[in-house]
């Protein structure tokens, strides 16, 4: 029977359910269980309401179902709030002392005195960890496992608390063990196998590495921080340099200088910041600098839900910085391609000196997927930069070369010294009020739109050929769409995906081979006014249906596509 | 002063006949040439407005970036390439207004790049609104009642700040500026010399007689390693203006703390495909 | 015979040609003689080479023409830069000392020792005036008034100043008039009659004073600086506060901040500036405060042509803003219609609570035209706030209306607090981080989007009924694709135009009335992306020809786009 | 203080049990109750973080925008609205850091509003990045090396642009806090209370224990309106930090240039149609 087990673990900020979420993740993964995890958190650092969620399965597994079969509740809220979602059965691990939760049929009530196991292990704050080894006990996972990773966890904290902490799991293990031995949720077998976890955020800071970044800048905003924190912290030992800017304008700038001077540079933010880079973006474009903007999307306009997930900033990106020049958009689906869409991005803002987005979401950044391994050698580093000595004299910064892309140099490569410009220019970057230099100026930037388009990327096909009806996504909703297509494929509805990650040059072609003659196409997308829905109309003029929406700043997930899609079945 | 510049560009200037900044591009000329530079080890940065042509009339790298948005730009490619000489020249308004928060945060980071700022005391290229050092009074299209806002005095905050290295200068003084220039650049750290620039089409209460009028050389007795007396000093202003270095000291500079002397510039560097392996293993 | 006569007064910038342009302008207005004036200068203060295009007519005219039948050259560049422009036959004014004009059977050389004049009547700085004496005397216009106008506009000058320009036009007349006086230029005669002469700046000036603004903040930015300069001369009059920010963001805020508070607020600002303004713009869509935006186009990206024209920042305004929210754009055709457009912006800003743009450009701001009378009965001021005594307790700022309109009030009106907010928030403003208030709010925000549909405004169909062809254009451009339609039908064209003043909410249905049935469409546009085009197609999804384009900082003029008409035709 | 606070607001708040802000907010209330305002007479502005939450547990009018952009926000709805009471009050990270520029322009031009800066020298809602004022040495996950630039003192930048009224507090003083707000309040001009404020979860460095052991309140020997002595006053950080009215000058404000005491605020103003015809007839 396949695995299919889902667990939530809820709380308030600050009661440490991030440690129990890790530490069942990693032990999981290295078990050879395929995992997906999500994160629910609000914009507050104690208290509240959070909860993450963790999903096993004995094959890749693309997005988070609602119904969890197991609750971890660190507190009475947390009970309160999933118990009308939890499946049938489930199971409820709680304190027994400070929780109560309502009796039931389908709930099996684990009861444990987490609070009372964490003092008589030394202290009232190693609750989380006493209920992550009744947790384990529950599994049947392995209670060494645990400990080695708490003790490499804690490495850098006392031995007073490492030690209370070991204590309090092993308390909560040895008390679950006894008191439910003849408990058997078991969540079934798989071939054991090293996989690794990785999420969105660190896919895309290894990948920003591995694509040779030099320079990082950001001034922080959730849910962004999370690549640019991963990368600082890399920093030292990769040769980087990494700033924390006074505000965004300076971080794109600063990103821009640095892209200038010939090094791969990017900046990481959100929406707000997206936005107060609007005009170093179209300095990107003027004075055509590589420049990657890793931009990861929550919910707006303005402050809007810092923590929450959407794409909402689709049309932003498309048209961001005054002034008309190319770009490149790619939005990664999952944690894997992110890594890859990275080191790709990296190389095509040098290869044509434009900016290039990860148009990411918090959805993106903050789940985790399971995976063999992460291939260097399927996207390479490569320059392209005009090599040390090959420098042709008189050397033209703007260039009016036929590709539209001129060869590029850092300052005082070769002994030559040259200006790099944001007006209206002559080749060698000097100021013209000439209506003819202006006129090729656009055009010779407008020329690289055929390389561009080039650098093929999707859109991905997904489901039975010649498909009835056909899903359009685009970005982060991919796991929930692949797998409410398996659903639907499943109960033998006749459909299938059409996925994008490159966005912009938009794949003009590709998409009318594989859209045009379709009848019943509905976009999916986390926003209200259907962003892409309209793009790709304009793009391709094809009518659409009504397209499956969520502006609520929470995921799509299967049951929720589905949902929509019978209703309109109706 | 050397016979040859060759730091020297011809072409044409879209600069007002009488303007200051001819005045401190000849400055910046002859600090290149005695600092024994060569045109490709130099990088000049500039924002936008008269004084932001500045890159486009010496023969030196260049950026010519966004209007307030030089310094963050130079700390870019400094830190990219810190064998780059790197030095900023941009308009009162640029570096003061519209840059403020980065003339702040700057200082705050005391980078080895120089800042010379022609203070016109006015918005040059938009055809004369008041800018952040406009004096008292002064009645412009955009301020018909004068200025009553109070005049900023980067001096004074650059010394609050820990500037390595503040000074004032007057355009016309050409090679006093020349030699502030040399000396911010030989400081470690962040140097600010602030010039003051007679704009003929738009400042006609701060003119080129006014200016000449009111400088005076600092002698040799002052001692700018003095903090508060350095803080007073660059508060005066009216009838005497004190020109020359105002304020030096020798902290720490950014790259101090990040690279060694000898390591290769950020631009040198590879990344090891080993190490990304590494990154990745650590993720089992 | 109809008068069509077109002058051009060229030198560098610093020579007064604005006075030259200002006094003959005046002059012919007070005449009852039709203008349109434009302007082309240098981003410089002294020096380059600028030039001031009158074209003279007995009956509106709406946009200019290349070949000026009389050039005032007041250096010899710009007898070179114009000459092969010149029409045939042409006059040229000109010093006789310092200037060369090549022999030519077109043109009639006009050699006055102006530099002369000027010394003799008291220095060097009156040749504009001995210049502009001379172009009366060969208009036959009238001495006296030219008299009057000096004294009038130097009138804050020195008394020296003033004798000086007047002896020297008084001496250019007189010099002028003997030498040359059988020279019969005479422009025709016209029905006297006092028009007046508006430019753009003055209009959406003036417009915004009459829809009762009350604060204004920005930062210097051509070409949009004429406007804030404008009000902020008459702030004093008019009670209203105007305040030169430290930078565009500051100047945004600044008027959120007032718009919150309940007064009537704009900013005007150029693309760089514009991009500046992202985040606020998204702040205002969040927190539903009415403010109005001129953003007075310029090339770009980044510094561009900082004093030429165009209209590539469409895309920007339609999508600035991270996050989702409604917006209304409009884009004046002449100035005439953007002093009533920036009432209409004013009102709605307040009605709807939501930003409006005012999508101007150089060639708007810098163009001058005659009008009878602006009548400020077209467009009312109109107040949306809820009247003092009437606000219904408890007050809820983000009450969820049918309309999406909440009752607008004031910081402590009828003694209530309320708060203003960025984020996702109850009806109350306050933060929330539920999915449902989350749904709901973008929902009211949005359905602000009928009503605002039916704040009716264009497009306006121009020529022949059922013609063939149809020019589309928006904003600007009006004047010049008017004028080739005037002039293709002259040559037996089956041609019309469908002008777009309001650009958003896109006018869907009366697009499709218009449009839809057909064959032959191209979109006039000065942007070298076809950004309306894209949009035309998105929203109608129709199908048009190769669209006109100008992308080198010029505005368009008849003979551009008969010329692109004409090759198309072959 | 009083027995019912009626700027009280019930609900929850999304802070950390043991934040300073808490206690920031309880001086805000009684300094409203002691200034005899009522609700509806009070605007409190904020930019977005721990600090900038405040707004929403209050019962005033409020503004809470962008991140940073307070200040001009404040500044709108002051200049619209003269009768209301302006308060501001927000982070270090938001009006030091991404509200720099603001920060300096506000001061200068003098306009009649009251600045209190939550200062827990740490980004709180962003999960602990160091601020413009995180002390030399401060190690965070973006900062893995310690903090090497040099810390912002925002109270000897206030000093040298002349603000009318700066002082600093420590939040665990509520009514030392509470008397200065109100201080700040009755004096014309920009005030400034920069307040320092732990961050329980985030600031392991500068805790309340290490807040507590150093800030002493300046006696009432010590002479706020002597420019220079506030100056090295200000400086003053590390084994002894003063609190209290550090600077206090009577500078012309901002309004006094352009509205008499009894001329209507913007909100009641209303544009004459006759006025309008005017402008049009100026252009015959
Ligand atoms: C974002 C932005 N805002 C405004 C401008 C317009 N602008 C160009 S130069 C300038 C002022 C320049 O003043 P300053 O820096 O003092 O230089 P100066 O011309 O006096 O030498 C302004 C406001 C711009 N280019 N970009
Ligand atoms: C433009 C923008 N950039 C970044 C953020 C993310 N952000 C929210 S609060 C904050 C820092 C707050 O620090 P501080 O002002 O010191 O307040 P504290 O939380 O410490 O009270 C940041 C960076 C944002 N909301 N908007
Ligand atoms: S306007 Fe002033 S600053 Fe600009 S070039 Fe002319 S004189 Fe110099
Ligand atoms: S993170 Fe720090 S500043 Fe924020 S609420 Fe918690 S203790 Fe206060
Ligand atoms: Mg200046
Ligand atoms: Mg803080």
């Amino acid at each position: 029977m396949p695995i299919d087990f889902n667990i939530t673990i809820a709380g308030s900020a600050g009661q440490g359910l991030q440690t129990i979420a890790t530490v069942l993740i990693k032990v999981l993964a290295r078990n050879g269980y395929h995992l997906f995890t999500s994160q629910d958190y609000m914009s507050r650092i104690r208290g509240g309401h959070n909860f993450t969620n963790v999903r096993v399965s004995d094959k890749p597994i693309y997005s988070t179902r609602v119904s969890p079969q197991l609750l971890v509740a660190l507190d009475q809220q947390s009970v309160d709030v999933h118990y009308k979602h939890l499946a049938d059965p489930a199971i409820i691990i709680h304190d027994s002392d400070t929780i109560k939760v309502r009796k039931s049929k389908k709930i099996q009530d684990i009861a444990i005195p987490l609070a009372k196991l964490s003092r008589e292990s030394g202290g009232s704050v190693y609750v989380n960890s006493a209920a992550v080894g009744a947790l384990f006990a529950l599994l049947r996972l392995d209670l060494k496992e645990l400990v080695k990773f708490l003790e490499a966890s804690f490495a850098k904290k006392s031995f007073e608390q490492t030690k209370g902490n070991i204590k309090a799991a092993t308390a909560g293990y040895t008390y679950t063990s006894e008191k439910y031995q003849t408990l058997n949720i078991h969540i079934g077998k798989v071939r054991k196998k090293n996989l690794m976890l990785i999420n969105g955020a660190e896919a895309i800071a290894i990948g920003l590495i591995a694509g040779g970044i030099r320079f990082i800048s950001a001034y922080p905003m959730t849910p962004s921080t999370g690549i640019f924190t991963y990368i600082t912290g890399k920093a030292r030992k990769f040769g980087i340099i990494s700033e924390q800017a006074e505000d965004e304008i300076a971080a794109c700038n600063m990103v821009l200088g640095a892209g200038a001077a010939g090094v791969r540079a990017a900046v990481t933010t959100s929406g707000g910041g997206l936005s107060l880079m609007c005009e170093g973006i179209s300095l990107a474009g003027a004075a055509e600098i590589p420049i990657v903007i890793a931009n990861m999307q929550r919910p707006g306009p303005a402050t809007g839900f810092p923590t929450r997930t959407a794409q909402e900033d689709l049309d932003l990106v498309l048209n961001i910085g005054h002034g008309e020049f190319p770009r490149f958009i790619f939005a990664p689906s999952t944690a894997e391609e992110a890594f890859y869409t990275s080191i790709h991005a990296m190389n095509l803002a040098e290869k044509y000196q434009v900016p290039v987005f990860i148009l990411g979401d918090q959805h993106l950044v903050d789940s985790g997927i399971t995976l063999d391994k992460l291939n260097q050698n399927k996207v390479k580093y490569k320059s392209y930069m005009v090599k040390s000595g090959n420098l042709k004299k008189p050397y033209l910064r703007y260039k009016d070369t036929k590709s539209g892309v001129s060869p590029l140099a850092y300052y005082g490569q070769d002994k030559v010294a040259f200006i790099v410009d944001s007006h209206i220019h002559t080749e060698d970057g000097h100021i013209s009020e000439d209506m003819v230099v202006a006129k090729k100026l656009t055009e010779k930037r407008f020329r690289k739109i055929n390389g561009m388009k080039k650098e093929f990327y999707g859109p991905q096909y997904y489901g039975l050929k010649n498909a009835k009806r056909i899903f359009v996504s685009w970005g982060s909703t991919y796991g929930a769409v692949r797998e409410a297509i398996d659903t639907l494929l499943e109960k033998k509805n006749s459909v299938a995906m059409v996925h994008y990650n490159k966005i912009w040059p938009f794949p003009v072609e590709e998409s009318i081979k594989l859209l045009k003659s379709r009848k019943d196409i509905r976009v999916v997308e986390n926003n209200y006014q259907a962003q892409f829905n309209r793009l790709l109309k304009r793009e391709i003029k094809i009518n659409t249906g009504e397209p499956i929406l969520r502006y609520d700043g929470r995921p799509f997930n299967v049951q929720y596509i589905i949902e929509k899609f019978e209703k309109r079945q109706k | 002063m050397t016979t040859r510049n060759y730091f020297h560009s011809s072409g044409e200037r879209a600069w007002c006949p009488g303007c200051g900044d001819y005045s401190i591009l000849s400055s910046v000329e002859n600090a290149l040439m005695n600092l024994g530079k060569k045109p490709h080890e130099v990088l000049i940065v500039s924002g936008i407005g008269q004084a932001a042509k500045l890159p486009h009339y010496i023969n030196t790298n260049g950026f010519d970036g966004l209007h307030g948005r030089a310094l963050p730009a130079a700390f870019g490619a400094k830190v990219a390439n810190h064998k780059l000489m790197v030095l900023v020249t941009s308009g009162d308004g640029d570096i003061y207004g519209e840059g403020g928060n980065h003339f702040i945060h700057a200082i705050r980071r005391n980078l080895d790049i120089t800042l010379v700022v022609h203070n016109n005391q006015v918005y040059g290229l938009t055809k004369g609104q008041a800018s952040p050092t406009s004096d008292l009074g002064m009645v412009t299209k955009t301020q018909p009642d004068g200025v009553f806002t109070i005049p900023f005095n980067p001096l004074q905050i650059a010394i609050t700040l820990d500037a390595a290295f503040v000074a004032r200068s007057f355009s016309k003084e050409i090679e006093f500026t020349s030699k502030l220039i040399e000396e911010g650049v030989n400081t470690p750290g962040f140097s600010l010399i602030d010039v003051l620039q007679p704009c003929v089409s738009f400042n006609h209460v701060n003119t080129c007689q006014w200016y000449s009028d009111r400088v005076y050389q600092l002698g040799s007795s002052y001692n700018p390693s003095d903090k508060s007396k350095s803080y007073k000093k660059s508060s005066e202003w009216g009838d005497k203006i004190p020109i020359g270095v105002i304020y030096k000291n020798s902290r720490r500079t950014y790259l101090d703390n990040l690279i060694k002397p000898n390591d290769l510039p950020l631009i040198k560097r590879k990344t090891s495909i080993k190490g990304v392996e590494s990154l990745i293993n650590e993720l089992y």
